[in-house]
């Protein structure tokens, strides 16, 4: 949060800047679609440890991190890439090796608990849960809880209705709120003050980005102040709550970002070849993070001919008849 | 000559066309990925023309001009009604109107016989043998809306006494179960399997076995189910039509993405 | 709410069916901007009695309706058309002469209630008024709440923070839902299905538009559906909600309605000055709503002139140095 | 010669300089309609270029070209960085990271001495003898926001030892008033009236006179106050420059909208 009017820096200096070791982090994006890839990598590269992750239900971004040994803790509703990888592997090895501590809340849930952030209440109601395992069974146990001045010391709670049946509704689930040390979303226009515009679904990245007490925004196009300006309805996020700008084009790949590329069936499949095998996976780091400077890098590095493929039709936002299936 | 004859289809036909049977006109049909967004489909092109594809994402009434492989894949942002995010999705399924309207279509990796589901984890909660990807939606569609349809592969470890996890709620335990419980009323329909349609008794809430596909026995259905299955009810299932598979395989899902991909 | 496919009506049929005497009424818009005011005038035509009205900052709009002798009880967080009535003269007279039961909540306690309604939760919480006499001092009585089933009984609860002092707050006060018969909202465009895009500030009425059992959207452009979702990040409604669809261009005059036209100072002031007198108000009620057939025959009998340096400059979305001082 | 000779100036122009002076650069500015508004204009014209001006309806960092007559005046919408909605707004002030960073500018029929403010009715609240707006955004800002800073017309009538209806906290009863009552903390730091600038005590959280306008005693103030108001710390307040008069008639209100309308 500041009120600068040049916010845009590199990725290198924000990360290295906003995302110390422990930090608690929340990404945007959702399974395979805008997820701050660059920034994951760049947090990997930078070999941060033992962070506290929160997402809803981020697949790519997620599983990379766990992936590249960044993260100690995750709180989320749903680990998994679509149809790519249903459970996402890195996530699954590390939860069944006993690596990984995960809480685990619904969809909504989280998207309430960042909203409560947003908001600036402790808690939001809801009627999800009741009755289920996600009421009674804690992943994070109640000592660290009381221990980590940075977690709420319960999972959730229950009250009855103070006003009796109102809304048919006798009693209510209450999620905590979170306010992530920093945020980072990926989003495809933005200008250097940091005010944003989401195209497409904005999934709950606006609640993430708010509630958050840094913010960082990568975005598609750098775009001047004027053009965000003129149509301020379509806009999201305002350079109140905006810390970094960087300009990474191709900054959410191998993921999608709606009309401007489609997620790379290719990339995926072979990531999950990889991610399902130690020695592959120690490859795959070495090969698309850690030996590499940057995104740009990456890019540079990836088939030309496949990222033509990937280009966003401009009708419907999304990369019309590309090959899908299989291997 | 029996109609089933003259033509061949997979299971995973079957089972797609099943639950759009279960779509009513007008519904507002909450999906995920693969067959339940392939039922979807079908159901707003064959019997429910006036259904309303609805993902937890945020896009209501997508065009959906090719088949998503993720509910947040660019391809149901294309003209949709309204782009919104997660928090307005989730918030028309707790909404007392609109959320009664609501049939949300589940899978999941185990359940029981009343019809309460496990995503998470099988084995011990905080070191399991097996993680699975979690809640994501299904917890908030199975507490909020009016009926649910769920997708099972019909297998003895997925039919249990008692769930390792239970991620979303069901009938709970009975007929009172989701009022003590303190959920609205609705909860589970259907649950459609590679081997028949079970539905829910209307006083027990327990499941029973409604329909058997053609060639399978009420006895093989048993075997493969951890639990009790009162087969008492049970007839054949008609299988889909010539016309309900051109439709799914034509117009959903012409790529074979989800027809004939290892699920 | 239903599923037909041609929602386009007539506001006469609209309102004759969707608001009769006694029902609980919310209007969109704020102060002097995108009001419904169209169908305000079609309530008070239709000589609806006893209505229970809801609206957060509301002026020309909830003014007429009490007016009109349309409204038994309001709850609502401020009733002004800014400087053309810092407080509203006729809502004043009711409340003063003791015709008018108010509750009285802030203007974020009111939208918190609109939003729970629209999300399906019996109350949402927040730090606002605690100390204040807006907890303290109840409007309705509370036999009265006891009473009316459609009234919680409760104004609002305060409870402790089940989570310690987690976010910092130790308390709140948590608001009870709204959940309207009927909402009815302005917008500068919308299909004949309901499909809904508001230009500008939303102000609540999204949050209104959710929380109601019926839904009924005026437009100033009745568009194809096809236009509305080439660009569906735009759109705020859709039609799941929408019950009636009326075209009533000039639909929010003499309220503005951004990049249509501006609010009309000249009426607002001879309103103002009719509202403060009784003989004066019966003959303006007389003149302006009760011998006219419709929205058209007001708009019509208005001067032309003045109606077309109203319309909005197509770059700001207002009537550029409109002459705006004086009586 | 002294300065204040060489151009005459209003009191309410005096009073949107003396409110303008207040807001720091980089501040979030929440004002309202009239003279608040053009106080934040002001501010931002003169003193304070980095900060913004916020509005309870959602539009954040307005380009202002012309006055607006209500804060939900279409000409608040024009070119600004985002057009959200109230629940948007509020949530900025409630957030702790925003909300910190926000002075709300406000006004009210009375104030007692701990700065708390009426702006809903005089006399028995459910059947008043006067009755105003209400709160509108007043009691969220009051009770969210770091500072806050109050227009008041100086008369005795309205400020008083007790309001009649207690409708958005300032210091509520003292230096523990806001935390006893569940609030953040932060509250109000000057109430500018037509004949001087008060401000409140460090410890007692009491309002006491900071300054007196040039040709206004001390004892006149005391004598327009329903309370005892402590003057020992008044001083001569410095009037509004040619410069800050110059920006605030031509560039905030070129049409007089507000400086030359009755309140």
């Amino acid at each position: 949060m500041n009120s600068r009017d040049d916010k845009v820096t590199t990725l290198d200096r924000a990360i290295n800047l906003l995302v110390p070791d422990g930090c608690h982090l929340s990404i945007g994006g959702f399974t395979i679609n805008r997820n701050p890839m660059a920034a994951v990598y760049e947090v990997i590269r930078q070999r941060k440890k033992e962070l506290h992750l929160y997402a809803h239900s981020n697949g790519q971004g997620v599983d990379e991190l766990i992936g590249g040994g960044c993260v100690k803790r995750l709180e989320i509703a749903y680990a998994g890439s679509g149809r790519f990888a249903p459970t996402c592997i890195r996530f699954r090895k590390a939860v069944e090796n006993g690596t990984l501590e995960v809480e685990d809340y619904s969809n909504f849930q989280m998207t309430l608990r960042f909203m409560a952030g947003a908001m600036g209440v402790p808690f939001l109601p809801t009627r999800s849960g009741l009755g289920t395992d996600i009421i009674k069974k804690w992943g994070f146990s109640e000592d660290l809880r009381t221990a980590d001045e940075k977690l709420p010391d319960r999972k959730l709670a229950i009250i009855d209705n103070p006003f009796g049946n109102w809304s048919e509704t006798p009693k209510l689930v209450l999620v905590p709120a979170i306010n992530p040390d920093v945020t980072i979303i990926h989003v495809q226009q933005a200008d250097k003050r940091g005010n944003a515009r989401i195209q497409g679904l904005t999934f709950a990245d606006v609640e993430q980005a708010k509630a958050a007490r840094h913010l960082i925004i990568t975005c598609e196009e750098l775009v001047e102040e004027e053009f965000m300006r003129q149509e301020p309805d379509r806009n999201q996020i305002s350079f109140l709550n905006v810390d970094a700008v960087i300009h990474i084009p191709w900054g959410a790949y191998p993921t999608a970002c709606y009309r401007h590329y489609d997620y790379d069936p290719d990339h995926l499949n072979r990531y999950r070849a990889a991610a399902a095998d130690e020695f592959r996976y120690r490859t795959y780091l070495e090969e698309k993070v850690f030996n590499l400077k940057d995104h740009r890098e990456f890019i540079a590095q990836t088939n030309s001919e496949q990222l033509k493929k990937l280009i966003a039709d401009p009708e419907t936002g999304y990369a019309k008849a590309l090959k899908r299936s299989g291997e | 000559m029996p109609e089933k004859d003259r033509y061949k289809y997979s299971n995973r036909e079957m089972m797609a066309i099943a639950a759009a049977r279960e779509v009513k006109n007008g519904d507002i049909v909450f999906c995920g990925t693969g067959i339940s967004m392939l039922a979807a489909m079908a159901a707003k092109n064959i019997n429910a023309p006036l259904s309303t594809i609805f993902f937890e994402t945020g896009a209501i009434d997508a065009k959906l001009e090719e088949l998503p492989l993720a509910v947040a894949d660019s391809r149901v942002m294309y003209k949709t009604a309204v782009n919104g995010g997660l928090a307005e999705a989730f918030a028309t399924m707790q909404n007392r109107f609109t959320g009664s309207r609501v049939v949300g279509i589940l899978g999941a990796a185990q359940i029981d016989i009343y019809g309460n589901l496990n995503s998470t984890a099988i084995g011990d909660y905080r070191q399991p043998d097996v993680r699975f990807s979690g809640s994501g939606g299904a917890c908030d569609v199975a507490s909020f809306v009016n009926r649910t349809i769920i997708f099972m592969q019909h297998e003895k470890r997925k039919f249990v006494k008692k769930l390792d996890y239970f991620t979303s709620p069901g009938w709970i335990d009975g007929p009172a179960g989701r009022k003590k419980a303190g959920l609205p009323p609705g909860g589970p329909a259907a649950v459609i399997t590679n081997l028949g349609v079970m539905r829910f008794d209307r006083n027990s809430k327990r499941m029973y076995l409604a329909a058997t596909y053609p060639g399978i026995t009420s006895a093989e259905i048993q075997a493969e189910t951890g639990f009790d299955l009162d087969s008492e009810r049970a007839e054949e299932f008609t299988p889909p039509t010539a016309h309900e598979l051109r439709i799914l395989r034509e117009r959903c899902d012409p790529q074979g993405l989800i027809l004939k991909t290892p699920s």
